[in-house]
């Protein structure tokens, strides 16, 4: 065992301290090809600018690397396989997307996506909000915090377990080991086949990934609720406003870039979001999303033509979010 | 109606305490500043009074009422805040706008004070930008507008103009002292450095050092009469000359003997105790004159060390020979003075102030003294 | 340390009283299976979770000691037992000898069973019956009763998890694989998200754009061209294609473009005066880097760190992909995985190791809570 | 260690162990993927470690929940393990037809028909189209499961003095009589998360191999004949007549899609018994309560043919699972050669759970008369049918089909349902 | 060495020009000083030399160097800003150090230097605390500090003591000075709105309006000549004192008639072609004297407004009665004036300004009216 440790030492030190050196090393070497310190003043100058153009690939190099490696290489072999057949090996031009179009379950997961990217980004953003301010500043809020963060530390694998005795339905007038049905019980009501009421299920399914999701949300934007400058809070608090109006007017516009981020992180989770539908219920009863067709078509159907092609449209949707952020990053070039 | 009580209002930072117990009572209309060093507590002192500090222990009451607990929004107060403070994400305007659209204001109102103040602050090309476009000055005025848009009962100003320039700094005390005027019922709290602020603007001024009340006291109280060394070398810019002195005869007046021999005769009593004592004599460079157009006899002679040209006055900085400051002396513009040249200046009488050897200034027979 | 917004007492209750509905609502479901985990496998089932914490009455069968056990006494033939182990909590209030009527006699009493044969269950679940004539068949009869059931809770489930064979072994091999995954994409991110905040050069916002876009490549898509290529590579290089570095890539791939979008909003909002008061000390951006933004973004670090090693931790797939499946490479979420029965419906182990490997994530949330810090940026400019 | 020691106990064929270790595959490493996890895995090492002592080769087996995504990945990617073990011949026609199998060769499937009981039709399972469209046999069929058995409480029948139906009428009249008793008779679950429905499959399929011939059945399963085809409709029909009646099911109806198969059987030991009978494979003893003991807290029976339909005699719907080589290699083959030895068998019987087709091995080995009894109704099938829905493509058998079943049970008409699954299957062509 | 040289300074954020084409000549080793109103540009050219910002246009040279595209580090500069900029996760110390310790200094040179400048910024105490911890005055000292513990070959200082209170100001000020008087050849550039420091510590002030240089010259100078009305007004406080008028007799002396007929003659040489053209006509409040005790004639008469006494001078507002601003005087604070009463006012011929239409200030005879 111990030797087992040490290695797993030895290995995570390698892992991480190459990454380290890499970094360290290639700003040195920079530094020392054009060297600026020590140097003629001209020499020094011209080197700095030779720096300035060089420095920041030193930095994003990496990143670009393994993001073409591991990211856009497999984005294109996608796109080379929406064009083929299921095997990949023939070429069938766009057939795979005119099928698309001509699918009803496709057009289903295309209107049960659009629910879900309504619902459950606004829904795990203003949850995760009012939760990052509400424990914000109360003795427990850690505690708190660390309690609605549990979800997410949960693989999707217990999630599904945990959320089958929520939903669980035995029939009418048996003991039920569902709490929501027990509790509907509890009330008078009428037991639930909850995952199947026609779309009304998509609702209960978001609830999932709400739940886990939220300290998602909660854990960003706490950091983030953190570097608000305590002054302006206070100069609100001085103005008259309440609580919710230094919500609202004051703290949730001064974050609005977190919120933003966590809006459009939870925006294409959403999109990608299968997980809890396979276990859950695998898209019968109309509960399909694009994702989870798209895995079904890659690995039940083994059509990695159509498979593809599902995954092409997914990534398209996230276009318009593209572009909106590109026109915030040119605007944020503007203000500093 | 709003007077504010301080009784015993101290404050900690953990084990730190800052403020050391707090006394103090200011009248209901009243404009009352705060100075004293950097550090000393002015802003903390501030800040408990808004109620954006704790108090660790005493007693705030405003109009009578015990406000320890009471949230800030809730004291009726407005307040410009040192580090301005400004809601990054608003325009100008909806800066200035947003207490008034917390009390529902009527849109004309809110538009017709915020664009008054806008004139009287010179912001009116800004009131579309945001914070971040503006200067310092700038970004100053809009704290300030912030805060004499509302309608409160006390304002609180935390140096306010310390960013501004000259004629600017003149026209916004000039406005603030107006407002004052308009508002008689509003009490006024205000922080400064600046000497000519606290002088021109407050009723009274309270001085502070490190965490307790040295002085409270009208402009003039402050400057004629001192109560302490601390406050005589604080007041009055460049500060007070302080020199050793012995008291050669105690009573009214007392003579008291300055380190290179000269006497002094101070219309001040002291007690027959004091005959012989050490104690600190003070002289204001203002009140220094060149000793042959004055009637006094020559007090201070010495080498001018160097002299700073101000336009209208010069400083003198003279070297009495022994180990020491320099004794300023603020002549008019005028006076030839060279630099090097042996320069004998004198007092008037009624300008000198004694403290004895804790620091405290000798009750003086205030009416004799500005009388000479 | 200013106050909260709202001070009064009522404001500070309502908030108090919010957020601990908040947690209750989320804590509910993470209950069930924490009690669940600590049910029999059985009961699971059978009843809700939340009765599991009060004494509950259950209608069971048992059988009774077959006709090889009997005695005979005084010219009747006896058969005795007890319904119940030993040391078992249970009582019996009443039984019955038809599944129909499972309760049809209290406890103690003498049940008649025809032609003299009688029957008597105490509440302890001992029984005696008894028969004018020789019992037959050697299986035993099977009565129904009544018991009430005290809370009980085992440890069992969590032995089975935690004592499975390799298990420890697999934990060492998650931290191998999530530590440096965790570690190096933040490097990574770090340095990009810096250089595509305060660093000009041409095409930063079309990068930028890329990469949020690359947020949504999904994941399964990926692995099949990534694993040829290792195995392209390994096959190439004459070395394993399976492998730590291997798997730390692919991790770091993966998590890359959220680390940078996230990282780089919060670094861009940074104070430009902190940057060129720095810079004007004579910083390079290396310097400046590693000595302004990255102490100053520990918040934002954090709460990547916390999400990336939850990823990593509970990924199975990546790790089934990219890693060997024995014990060397085994991680734990597989070898737990491994402990679910083939049809998977094994809740009482799903349930158990859902809440061991829920550990480790949150005291790494815990310990990173801390970088959460306040007003990390106060007093550094004035202004705003 | 070995869990049986070789040579001491006279119910395995030892003789096949001491014939094993004459191959030498001391420097070969044999990888395997199977889909049994949990305590199957243990079983199954138990027996692969015969292998690994006798030849010395080094073994690798693992598992994984997703295992049919990583088969897909890994094969596709080119780096396979060199067996893989499925219990899908959807999947496996799959590969075939990709051409990431390794044909066995005209012998086996020889061997494989001379051997196995209705050794016909487990060829046929395993043969499969390759790349350019030749068929082959690809897959060798290694551990069975029996489908066509209904499980019941031999005390609850005492005590309400039921009989064991013999035939479909029988069973029917006995339904009709626990109703009139105030019972339920049956527990369905079609619950199995993303699976949901395929309980439902058996069903039919079952019903179809008792209501039509079984060349009708393959023609079903290729979609020969549409699938809302008469036959097939009506079997749909007959089981949605059981499953939508409230008074037939246990929880009725509604309870029928939301109930998990695990769970559903447990409603026969309940107190009192929620149902008296249970359609399932003979997996299912392992979701009994705990301590059940079979043979005597519960039983089975087989699923009864129709008295009207003697022509069709004694249809068995099984499943099973199949090993294929994803990666040549001596190992490999001599793995498969292995797995034609009785011993192989053998070990698994004599640990439980394990059913097989192998004529030869020793029917004594079973662990259980229960299972001894499955193993009688396999080898005396008169007609052997594989799990229609795991031959049908994946998309339908594992989607449209389970989808259907949910429909059906739902109330919508049988002849809608068999519709929309065509119209499916139309789609994938 | 290390002179500035700004040709045609241009900046703008967007289609706003901030800078209109500044052109300046710094020599290495001057002390220069930017005024100005807030907002006109002063930050904005301060960070341009500093490299912070990327000047438009126009050409910036640093010790004969075009620096234009020379980042910030290699200028050889140090900044204090404005709004200080601390490093929040350093304590006081490590923020005085940072720059040092890039510069790999060795250990024991910094602490000698961090401990030296912590000593004149009386910061000892606090060198272990965050900024956080720290008061606004506090902040500004370390922002101050961390500037003069490096060795550049240029300051500047954005506003650094407009936090201060008036004794640490004026020793700040004395130690910048200091400062100055120890480094030779080190130039400094000084952004303040304090005319006192102005004063004082510039070799030569640049007067800036709306991004533009009105007037560039000693502070004598600038108090002396202001080169127009916009100078005029803003060196010196209270601003000069300006009046319409009209020029009654050309040439040198100059005759004015201001609106009350009062005629004024000042020794200011005036074309002929200016005669009966109006004017403006200007006197500082501190020129002004009570007319009997002077030798000139009553220039202005009129009803005492309001008094502000600020210790040894007072400032009387008086009105003169036509509408416009009420004049400024200041006169010494002995002088007995009453609110309500007439006052009759004067000034010397010497200190009198004239301004043509445009604003322009006629050219004087300087020595003329410096001896007068
Ligand atoms: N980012 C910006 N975008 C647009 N305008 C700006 C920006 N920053 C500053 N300005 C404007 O530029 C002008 C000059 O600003 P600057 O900060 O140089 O003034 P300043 O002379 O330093 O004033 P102060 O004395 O108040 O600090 C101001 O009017 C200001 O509003
Ligand atoms: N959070 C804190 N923790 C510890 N000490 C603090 C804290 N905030 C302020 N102080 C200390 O309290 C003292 C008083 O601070 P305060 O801000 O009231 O001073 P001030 O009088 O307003 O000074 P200035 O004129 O420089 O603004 C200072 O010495 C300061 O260092
Ligand atoms: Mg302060
Ligand atoms: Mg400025």
């Amino acid at each position: 065992m111990t030797a087992q440790i040490v290695s797993a030492i030895v290995t995570v030190l390698i892992g991480v301290g190459g990454c380290v050196v890499y970094f360290w090393g290639a700003n040195r070497l920079l530094d020392l090809v054009f060297p600026a310190r020590g140097v003629s003043g001209a020499t020094a100058i011209d080197n700095l600018r030779r720096q300035g153009y060089i420095r920041p690939w030193l930095f994003i190099g990496p990143a670009l690397i393994v993001l073409s490696v591991y990211l856009i290489y497999p984005v294109i072999a996608t796109f080379y396989y929406s064009f083929h057949d299921r095997g990949g090996q023939n070429f069938v031009g766009l057939s795979n997307y005119s099928w698309a179009l001509g699918d009803r379950e496709f057009r289903q997961a295309i209107f049960n996506n659009l629910l879900w990217l309504l619902v459950v980004p606004a829904a795990c953003t203003f949850l995760g909000l009012v939760i990052a301010v509400l424990t914000d500043r109360i003795w427990w809020g850690t505690l708190a915090r660390s309690l609605i963060f549990m979800p997410l530390a949960i693989s999707f694998v217990g999630a599904s377990v945990i959320w089958k005795f929520v939903y669980e339905y035995r029939g009418d007038g048996q003991t039920q080991i569902g709490i929501l049905n027990a509790l509907v019980q509890f009330f008078g009501g009428e037991p639930q086949v909850w995952v199947s009421t026609p779309f009304w299920n998509n609702f209960f399914l978001m609830v999932i990934l709400i739940w886990i999701q939220t300290g998602f949300a909660m854990v960003i934007l706490s950091s983030a609720l953190r570097g608000i400058p305590e002054e302006t809070i206070e100069a609100a608090t001085i103005d008259g406003a309440s609580p919710f109006q230094i919500f609202w007017k004051i703290m949730v516009p001064q974050i609005w870039g977190t919120i933003a981020v966590v809006w459009t992180t939870i925006t294409i989770l959403v999109l990608k979001v299968f997980d809890i539908i396979l276990t859950m219920t695998n898209g019968q009863w109309n509960t399909n999303t694009l994702a989870n067709l798209m895995f079904d078509w890659m690995f039940r159907g083994t059509d990695f033509g159509r498979g593809a092609t599902i995954a092409i449209v997914i990534m398209l949707a996230v276009v318009p979010i593209m572009v909106w952020n590109i026109r915030q990053a040119t605007r944020e070039d503007g203000g500093h | 109606m709003a007077d504010l009580i301080l009784s015993d209002i101290r404050k900690s930072y953990g084990s730190l305490e800052i403020l050391h117990g707090i006394d103090l009572d200011i009248k209901s209309g009243e404009f009352i500043v705060f100075v004293g060093p950097s550090g000393c507590g002015k802003s903390t002192l501030l800040r408990s009074i808004a109620g954006l500090e704790d108090i660790t222990s005493g007693e705030l009451r405003i109009a009578g009422e015990l406000v320890n607990d009471v949230p800030p929004s809730r004291r009726g107060i407005a307040m410009v805040f040192q580090s301005y403070a400004l809601y990054p994400h608003m325009t100008v305007y909806d800066n200035m706008a947003f207490g008034m659209r917390i009390a529902r204001e009527s849109k004309a109102e809110i538009d017709r004070r915020v664009r008054q103040a806008a004139e009287i602050l010179q912001l009116t090309d800004y009131l579309a930008r945001l914070p971040k476009a503006l200067s310092g000055g700038q970004r100053q005025r809009v704290a300030i507008g912030r805060a004499i848009v509302r309608n409160p009962k006390v304002f609180l100003f935390d140096e306010p103009l310390s960013n501004l320039d000259a004629a600017l700094r003149v026209a916004t005390r000039i406005e603030i002292a107006k407002l004052k005027e308009s508002m008689p019922d509003t009490t006024m709290v205000y922080v400064t450095h600046d000497q000519v602020e606290a002088m021109t603007l407050a009723d009274r001024i309270v001085v502070l050092k490190d965490g307790r009340v040295e002085q409270v006291g009208s402009p003039m109280e402050l400057y004629c009469h001192p109560g302490n060394l601390f406050v005589a070398r604080f007041i009055g810019s460049p500060a007070m000359n302080i020199l050793p002195a012995t008291i050669e005869r105690a009573g009214a007046p007392t003579a008291v003997r300055l380190t290179d021999g000269a006497v002094a005769h101070a219309p001040i009593e002291t007690p027959e105790s004091a005959a012989g004592t050490k104690v600190s004599f003070g002289v204001r460079p203002e009140d220094l004159g060149i000793a042959d157009e004055l009637d006094g006899g020559v007090l201070f002679e010495g080498k001018v060390d160097y002299i700073e040209q101000l336009g209208e006055v010069q400083l003198v900085y003279v070297d009495l020979g022994h180990a020491g400051e320099p004794l300023i002396a603020k002549l008019p513009g005028g006076v030839p003075v060279a630099r090097g040249a042996v320069i004998r200046l004198t007092a008037s009488p009624g300008n000198l102030h004694l403290f004895d050897g804790d620091g405290r200034a000798f009750a003086r027979n205030g009416a004799t003294a500005m009388a000479a | 340390m200013a106050r909260a917004p709202g001070k009064s007492f009522l404001g500070r209750f309502g908030v108090h009283l919010a957020v601990a509905a908040f947690v209750i609502l989320w804590t509910i479901p993470t209950l069930g299976i924490l009690v669940s985990s600590l049910r029999e496998k059985d009961q699971i089932v059978a009843s809700g979770w939340w009765t599991a914490l009060t004494t509950s009455t259950h209608m069971e069968a048992g059988r009774l000691a077959s006709g090889s056990d009997q005695v005979e006494k005084d010219g009747r033939f006896l058969i005795t037992g007890n319904l119940f182990g030993a040391g078992d909590g249970r009582k019996l209030t009443a039984f019955g000898i038809r599944a129909q009527a499972p309760a049809e006699f209290p406890a103690g009493t003498v049940a008649d069973l025809g032609k003299g044969t009688t029957l008597q269950v105490n509440d302890d679940g001992s029984y005696v019956m008894s028969s004018p004539v020789a019992f037959e068949g050697d299986r035993g009869r099977r009565v129904y009763y009544a018991a009430s059931i005290p809370p009980s809770f085992t440890a069992g489930n969590y032995k089975t998890v935690l004592f499975s064979e390799g298990i420890g072994r697999s934990f060492i091999n998650s931290l191998t694989v999530t530590i440096p995954a965790t570690v190096i994409p933040i490097l990574i991110a770090t340095f990009a998200a810096y250089a595509l905040a305060w660093m000009r050069f041409p095409g930063r916002a079309l990068l930028i754009a890329t990469i949020i876009g690359l947020l949504v490549v999904p994941l399964q898509m990926s692995l099949i061209p990534l694993l040829k290529m290792y195995n392209g590579v390994g096959a190439f290089f004459g070395v394993p294609a399976k492998t730590y570095l291997g798997i730390w890539l692919a991790h770091t791939g993966f998590g890359l473009p959220f680390a940078i979008y996230l990282l780089r909003s919060y670094i861009a909002g940074l104070p430009r005066e902190i940057m060129e008061s720095a810079r004007i000390d004579g910083a390079s951006d290396f310097e400046i880097f590693v000595k302004i933004v990255l102490p100053l973004s520990f918040p934002v670090l954090a709460s990547f760190a916390i999400f990336q090693f939850l990823w990593v931790w509970n990924d199975l797939l990546v790790a089934m992909v990219f890693l060997r499946t024995d014990a060397d490479q085994m991680v734990l979420t597989a070898r737990l995985n491994n402990l679910l029965g083939s049809r998977g419906g094994n809740w009482e182990i799903l349930t158990t190791s859902a809440f061991v490997t829920i550990l480790v994530p949150l005291a790494v949330f815990f310990s990173l809570q801390r970088y959460f810090v306040r007003g990390l940026l106060a007093g550094s400019v004035k202004g705003g | 260690e070995l869990k049986f020691k070789p040579g001491e106990d006279a119910r395995f064929h030892w003789q096949d162990f001491d014939d094993l270790q004459k191959v030498d595959l001391k420097d070969e490493t044999l990888t395997i993927f199977g889909p049994w996890r949990g305590e199957d895995e243990a079983l199954v090492r138990n027996v692969l470690e015969y292998f690994v002592q006798a030849t010395g080769v080094e073994l690798k087996y693992s598992s994984s929940e997703n295992y049919e995504q990583q088969i897909v990945i890994d094969t596709q990617a080119g780096s396979p393990p060199n067996i893989a073990i499925l219990p899908q011949p959807g999947l496996i026609q799959d590969l075939a037809s990709k051409g990431f199998l390794t044909p066995l060769g005209d012998e086996t499937a020889e061997w494989v028909k001379e051997n196995y009981g209705a050794g016909r039709s487990w060829v046929d399972l395993g043969t499969y189209k390759d790349k350019d469209g030749k068929p082959g046999f690809y897959a060798f069929p290694y551990k069975a499961d029996v489908k066509s058995l209904v499980w019941y409480s031999p005390d609850n029948f005492e005590e309400a003095g039921y009989e064991v139906p013999r035939t479909q009428e029988e069973l029917q009249a006995l339904s009709d009589k626990i109703v009139a008793d105030g019972g339920k008779p049956w527990c369905i679950g079609l619950g199995s998360g993303g699976a949901t429905g395929w309980p439902a499959t058996d069903w039919v399929e079952d019903i179809m191999l008792r209501t039509q011939p079984p060349e009708t059945y393959d023609k079903w399963v290729t979609n020969d004949i549409p699938f809302n085809d008469p036959a097939v409709v009506g079997a749909l029909d007959i089981f949605s007549k059981i499953a939508t009646d409230d008074k037939l099911v246990d929880g009725g109806a509604s309870a029928v899609a939301a109930t998990d198969f695990r769970d559903s059987p447990k409603g026969l030991f309940a107190v009192p018994p929620k149902c008296y009978l249970h359609h399932q494979a003979s997996f299912i003893p392992s979701f009994f309560p705990e301590g059940t003991k079979l043979g005597q807290d519960a039983d089975f029976f087989y699923f009864p043919p129709y008295a009207s339909k003697p022509e069709l005699g004694n249809p068995v719907l099984g499943a099973g699972t199949l090993a294929m080589i994803t990666k040549d290699s001596k190992a490999a083959r001599a793995f498969i050669d292995f797995l034609k030895m009785p011993l192989a068998h053998e070990l698994w019987m004599a640990q439980g759970s394990f059913v097989t087709p192998f004529k030869s091995v020793n029917q004594e080995a079973y662990a259980s008369d229960a299972l001894k009894k499955q193993g009688e109704i396999l080898a005396t099938a008169s007609t052997f049918r594989f799990d229609g829905s795991d031959l049908m493509p994946g998309k339908i058998g594992a989607g449209a089909f389970w989808t259907g079943m949910i429909d059906l049970v739902g109330g919508k008409p049988a002849g809608d349902v068999a519709a929309e699954i065509q119209k499916s299957w139309d789609a994938i062509k």
